[in-house]
């Protein structure tokens, strides 16, 4: 068996199998091209959550992650959710994963590093996401969704949206924005150069 | 690897046998598909119901198809001809090509009002196509005469799908035709700003093809792939970069009625798209192997980090000025003419505005923050080893979100397709016969506005780019971060007290607003008065010294 | 300060080691190499001399004796006293060293003048002179694999360079522009 | 002073036997040094600026050992457009050698043909006619200014700014078609040789130069709009790449370089040659901040002041050409020069003023019709040579404005 056999598994066939099994029971109603839109995203997004899983060099790790962000944020789309989409799109596309790949491209350090997690480790993966995935979908089988309204959400989620965050959520929408302020101080003060202490200052004649 | 050597790069690639047997092949699958479409013909005669629309659609496609080979047959065979005949009729192809796209744009429009009409009087579900042509005949019998055509026609205009295939189709012309004349302007007003010419030759009149010229020349670059580059980032680069760029013109407004898909939340949308955009060149930077355009997409990461803020601040001003995000909305509240466009409103939406196109031109690597590739330092930043389309697309992209972002600067400042007149002046003629309609889309509000004002910041955006030298990267962030950043904090504060404090109609607001119209006012004034001015004594001003041209000069 | 005075006054400090050098319109001084640091040291520092600008050193191959005589041309710019604060030019003055053409060397003079640093790595590359306590000898115009010091009378062009036949290959029957001895 | 510098090749070769990436020939070495302390580990990498770079002009390599944006050290490579002129000087007589000068600052080749007759009628002890010395400050103050024009272009080019560029070529193609009228050569003109110029100026050339000048001067003014005092120019280089006057003569720099540091030393003025004695000019000299128009950020010796130097260098070639124009006498514009040249046994170093510093040239007669030795001193090659001394710890973005307002033309660095 050569070194990769772990990855020759037909891994992703059952994940997807599993996945369209699942909601299966619970097919869209309305109009066909949207049943059509949301299979080929949902399979957009599995199979770059798979990619960013089993890649071994780490930019593509980064993208693939792109893709998966991009394939939930389409969902959104797709249930008419689109505040939620382009919030997703603005937070994780545009603002984590650009410091994910800032951070990626300043420490790594040679170009071809590849990851070969040892086959011990991938084993204890399985297991685990084997476990939550059948956690699940017994959750997903045994919940009676409530069916969204035929033509999608009413028009005007922003304005209710924003509304609701200042009245009835508005402990949470404030402690949320003291952690935020917190974690921009530590942030600050993280990345203060540290003071010219020690002997090896950066000046030119030592 | 085998051996490429001098020769294989001077032969033709396409020698006299590959010409003929392409003229060949063109010919009989021409006559193929005629003969296929005459078939569907007798079929359509027979045929009843979806039958029929099948058979009419096989008519329409096989016929369409076999014209199209047996013209490219022709151009082989007198390839020479027709290379004159275009160049001679260059310009009246290129002006029908516009006004085709503007028809092309305005004919669904007006189709998508009939169409409303008639499915308004058939409430439920999808109405048929005999439906369709009873509303259209006005008698219920279903003869199958042109008006089925018609109404198959109109079918299916009905969908939100279609409409929508229909408005990306729009959006990607009207997009590319931006791009074509945005590359040639540029070159244009550059030229004219250095004291010569710009292009003059390609395609007849001041070289308006040059940037169609341009574009062809980089599909047939050789493409080149470095060694010890990831291919497939390599290559998903340029197009994760252009998506996004495209992507922003869906939420952009052309007028009320005319835009792709009016998003409630379209201004976050544009943001959102501007974010992503930034991953193609950081995709770029790392991919190309290559250490400058490494150094070039940390540029762009740098510089991103620090203008994504203040542009984030800047948008919220118009946000909360007029409460909603859907960019429509915006425009419509600017529509009372120049004085109550939101730049004028109170000074901190003025300073919003300044800071935004400020930002703006750094996340589109604009004038003095073009960075990312300065060519100077970085021979090309991220673009390095980019050659052929993939440049070509970066180079797309970068003219499609310039525009976008011009564009954006003044549906939330400058009263977006609104002209400096106010709009209740032309009420009446709002829903008049169509001649009428023309007149108030020119004289009060319409697209050609929109377009307008566009190109007016697009031009800014030249202007600074062919005058100011580039700034360094710590001048950047500190630029960004500690000025721009603060100033949209002050502009925010102050637009929540003065809505809060200043009643509209207050003799402060009144005051206020005047005074910025006016200076609105006197600089676009002043811009005309300079372009005017330079005109007229271009000559003295461009300076050619040489009265009578020297020996040898 | 004329050529003649400095020599008299250098004789004077140092005795032997310096000796007038009277050549046709380009007056200067001889100095013996082991000397010369000392010599440069003090043509710097001298207030009354104070040549601080060197402006070039130049390696003249006298091919029939096996010597090659190295031309320091110094300058003294004078800072202004005169109130359009001109500098002036207080003197020029051509120091000579000669030094054995094989092998010979010259203690280095990089930290009197800075500039001789890269004059004296051109002046190695040309024509073969040694500078001890250099702090970086290396070719500086030809290719740091090239063999033999062009500038040098008895120089043969090579026949080819890294597999590439030369000019002087090419022109093998009459003389190649350089074969001339 | 300070220890033995451990030499660039010397760094390299260390860092090829121990830390050579595979797969990865052309990084030579990765040193991996706790800079920044804080156990933040920065990687610093050897990257090569030419020998083709846009902002290095001609081809100069830079060896750049850079951490991110930080320039650590600097070590310039040149050697890439090497002739050997001096070579070749050695087998050629005088007159045949001036085309090579032509090529060294191919510029101001017009200063080098000057400088090197001038260096050759002093071993010979040769009279030149009046109109001939004449002519020749004429075509030396002309060529300068077309020279300052090219520098001018070209460091608003490495600052980002295209438009400069195309104005200055705009304002020197007049120079040039002056120069194209009175020797048919646009950039290696051969015109000025031993005794005088080859041939007389063409009739009508006085007043077209006069017209030019007029043109000309009140460009000057927009250029200073343009660039000279663009806040972002000034940012950008105000303060950087900062040479002190001691330094400056100590690396021996010379011309706008020099100047740019406060010394104010020109040798048309303070070791006057051939007629710039009799004419009226003065020589500007670097300022510093808020003097004499001179941004709040000047330093004296900084990059800007150098840039400063050469604009205002070229209005003092205006009023010098106007004043030649007034003197310029009738009669002949070149001495007798015997078809076969006997260069006595004598020696001799001369300097003249050229575009980016003072050119030397030192020519050994033995005798013979050709010289026994002719050592040409580049001012480039001086200035170049405080490159790595000034480029430290500064901005990739500040060696394109360092390296541009030294103005360095390879021609003359490698010879």
């Amino acid at each position: 068996m050569t070194r990769g056999w772990l990855y020759r598994l037909p891994l992703p066939a059952l994940l997807a199998a599993s996945a369209l099994a699942a909601d299966g029971a619970a097919a869209p109603a309305a109009d066909p091209g949207k049943a059509v839109a949301f299979y080929l995203v949902a399979a957009v997004t599995v199979g770059s959550a798979l990619g960013c899983a089993i890649a071994t060099n780490i930019v593509r790790m980064a993208m693939c992650l792109l893709g998966t962000l991009g394939g939930v944020a389409l969902l959104y789309f797709l249930m008419s959710a689109t505040f939620l989409g382009v919030i997703q799109l603005i937070v994780y596309a545009g603002g984590t994963l650009i410091v994910i790949v800032f951070g990626v491209m300043l420490t790594s350090r040679a170009y071809g590093v590849k990851l070969r997690p040892r086959p011990v480790e991938v084993l204890a993966a399985l297991v685990v996401c084997g476990a939550l995935l059948v956690g699940l979908v017994a959750v997903l089988l045994r919940t009676d969704w409530p069916a969204a309204p035929a033509g999608g959400a009413a028009e005007g989620t922003v304005a209710a949206l924003g509304g609701s965050l200042l009245s009835v959520y508005l402990v949470p929408f404030e402690l949320a924005s003291v952690l935020l302020l917190a974690v921009m101080i530590g942030a600050a003060y993280l990345a203060q150069p540290a003071l010219p202490t020690a002997g090896d200052g950066a000046g030119p004649e030592e | 690897m085998n051996k490429f050597s001098a020769e294989d790069a001077l032969r033709p690639r396409f020698t006299a046998a590959h010409k003929a047997l392409a003229l060949r092949g063109f010919v009989i699958a021409g006559v193929a598909l005629l003969a296929a479409a005459v078939g569907f013909g007798f079929v359509a005669g027979v045929a009843q119901g979806v039958g029929y629309a099948a058979a009419v659609g096989g008519v329409v496609l096989a016929g369409l198809t076999g014209a199209c080979c047996l013209l490219a047959a022709f151009v082989i065979r007198f390839a020479a001809l027709v290379g004159r005949v275009l160049l001679t009729l260059a310009l009246p192809i290129f002006l029908g090509g516009v006004v085709g796209i503007v028809v092309l744009a305005w004919i669904p429009a007006l189709l998508y009002e009939r169409v409303d009409g008639i499915k308004a009087d058939h409430p439920g579900a999808a109405v048929s196509v005999a439906q369709f042509e009873a509303a259209l005949t006005g008698n219920a019998a279903a003869a199958r005469g042109p008006a089925y055509l018609a109404a198959l026609a109109l079918w299916p205009l009905q969908f939100q799908l279609t409409r929508d295939v229909l408005a990306v189709v729009g959006v990607v012309g009207f997009v590319s035709l931006v791009a074509m004349f945005g590359i040639w302007w540029e070159r244009k007003v550059a030229g004219r700003m250095q004291s010569r010419l710009g292009p003059m030759r390609v395609g007849g009149w001041h070289g308006w093809a040059q940037s169609l010229a341009d574009g062809l020349k980089l599909l047939q670059k050789e493409d080149i792939f470095i060694a010890g580059a990831d291919r497939a980032l390599f290559r998903l680069a340029p197009y994760v970069a252009f998506i996004p760029a495209m992507c922003l013109f869906i939420a952009l407004p052309f007028s009320a009625a005319w835009v792709a898909r009016d998003l409630e939340v379209g201004l976050i949308f544009i943001f959102a798209m501007l974010g992503v955009g930034v991953l193609g060149v950081l995709l770029a930077g790392w991919a190309s192997n290559n250490k400058w355009s490494m150094l070039g997409a940390m540029r762009e990461a740098c510089q991103m980090i620090s203008y994504e803020i203040p542009l984030g601040f800047a948008l919220l001003v118009p946000i909360m000025t007029l409460g909603t995000l859907r960019l429509t909305a915006i425009g419509e509240a600017q529509s009372g003419g120049f004085h109550t466009w939101l730049a004028f409103a109170n000074p901190f939406t003025f300073i919003a505005a300044i800071v935004f196109f400020v930002a703006t031109l750094a996340s589109c690597k604009r004038a003095p923050f073009d960075l990312p590739e300065a060519e100077s330092e970085l021979v090309a930043g991220y673009l390095t080893e980019y050659s052929g389309f993939r440049w070509a697309l970066f180079f797309f992209a970068e003219y499609a979100e310039m525009f976008a972002v011009a564009a954006l600067a003044s549906v939330l400042f400058f009263g977006a397709w609104y002209s400096p007149l106010p709009a209740s002046w032309g009420a009446a003629w709002a829903d008049g016969p169509l001649w009428q309609r023309a007149v108030h889309g020119v004289l009060y509000s319409g697209p050609i506005w929109f377009v307008l004002k566009g190109f007016f910041f697009f031009f800014v955006q030249l202007w600074l780019r062919w005058t100011l030298p580039r700034i360094r990267l710590d001048q950047v962030m500190y630029a960004c971060v500690q000025v721009l950043l603060p100033l949209t904090m002050v502009a925010l504060l102050g637009n929540t007290l003065w809505l809060w404090l200043v009643r509209p109609g207050a003799w402060l607001a009144v005051a206020v607003n005047l005074i910025l119209t006016a200076i609105g006012g006197l600089t676009v004034v002043a811009m005309a008065a300079i372009v005017l001015y330079g005109y007229l004594n271009r000559r003295r001003l461009v300076g050619t010294m040489a009265v009578d041209p020297l020996p040898g000069g | 300060m004329t050529a003649q005075e400095v020599a008299e006054l250098l004789i004077a400090r140092f005795g032997t080691a310096v000796e007038a050098a009277p050549v046709e319109i380009h007056p200067g001084v001889r100095v013996t190499p082991e000397a010369w640091p000392a010599v440069a040291r003090f043509l710097r520092e001298e207030p009354r001399l104070s040549f601080n600008m060197l402006r070039c050193i130049s390696g003249l191959d006298l091919h029939p004796e096996p010597q090659i005589e190295l031309v320091y041309d110094l300058i003294a710019m004078r800072a202004p006293t005169a109130a359009d604060g001109l500098w002036s030019n207080g003197g020029e003055l051509a120091v000579r060293i000669r030094v054995a053409r094989d092998g010979g060397s010259v203690p280095s003079v990089w930290d009197v003048w800075r500039a001789a640093e890269w004059h004296e790595r051109e002046a190695y590359d040309l024509l073969g002179v040694g500078f001890d306590g250099h702090p970086d000898l290396r070719r500086i115009l030809c290719p740091d694999d090239w063999v033999g010091h062009p500038l040098r009378k008895d120089y043969e062009f090579p026949k080819e360079y890294q597999g590439i036949p030369s000019a002087a290959a090419a022109a093998e029957g009459e003389g190649g522009c350089g074969a001339s001895g | 002073m300070r220890g033995k510098r451990v030499s660039g090749a010397e760094r390299n070769r260390q860092g090829m036997e121990d830390k050579l990436l595979q797969g990865r020939p052309d990084v030579l070495v990765e040193v991996d040094r706790d800079r920044a302390g804080g156990g933040l580990r920065t990687e610093e990498m050897l990257v090569n600026m030419g020998p083709q770079h846009p902002s290095t002009h001609g081809v100069l390599r830079l060896m750049l050992r850079i951490d991110g944006e930080l320039v650590l050290e600097c070590t310039p490579h040149i050697g890439y457009l090497h002739r050997c002129a001096e070579k070749i000087g050695e087998n050629v007589t005088p007159v045949q050698f001036i085309p090579i000068t032509d090529r060294l600052d191919y510029l101001a080749a017009m200063i080098n043909n000057h400088g090197y007759s001038l260096a050759v009628e002093k071993l010979l002890g040769m009279e030149v006619p009046e109109r001939g010395r004449y002519i020749r400050v004429i075509m030396s103050e002309l060529n300068r200014i077309a020279s300052h024009l090219v520098s001018f272009g070209a460091y608003g080019l490495d600052m980002g700014a295209f438009t400069p560029f195309v104005y200055a070529f705009r304002e020197r193609e007049y120079i040039l078609d002056l120069f194209e009228q009175v020797c048919g050569a646009r950039l290696t003109y051969s015109y000025l040789s031993i005794g005088g110029a080859t041939q007389d100026l063409p009739e009508g050339f006085p007043e077209r130069l006069a017209q030019f000048l007029d043109y000309f001067e009140p460009k000057i003014a927009e250029y200073n709009n343009l660039l000279s005092f663009n806040q972002i120019f000034v940012k950008r280089t105000a303060g950087v790449g900062v040479i002190s006057a001691a330094d400056a003569i100590a690396w021996g720099l010379t011309g706008p370089c020099l100047r740019g540091s406060g010394v104010k030393w020109d040798l048309r003025k303070c070791v006057p040659y051939d007629i710039y004695d009799r004419f009226e000019f003065d020589i500007p000299v670097g300022l510093p901040g808020g003097v004499g128009g001179a941004p709040r950020e000047a330093v004296v010796g900084d990059s800007w002041n150098r840039y400063y130097v050469r604009i205002l260098e070229m209005q003092q070639s205006v009023r010098i050409l106007r004043q030649c124009l007034q003197q310029l006498p009738s009669g002949d514009f070149r001495a007798k020069v015997p078809r076969v040249l006997k260069l006595p046994a004598k020696e001799t170093y001369l300097e003249v003023e050229g575009g980016r510093g003072q050119v030397g040239y030192l020519v050994v007669g033995d005798g013979k019709a050709v010289p026994r030795r002719v050592k040409i001193r580049g001012p480039s090659f001086c200035n170049l040579s405080i490159a790595s001394h000034v480029c430290r710890n500064v901005l990739i973005a500040d060696i394109a404005a360092i390296i541009g307002s030294i103005d360095v033309v390879m021609g003359e660095v490698d010879r």
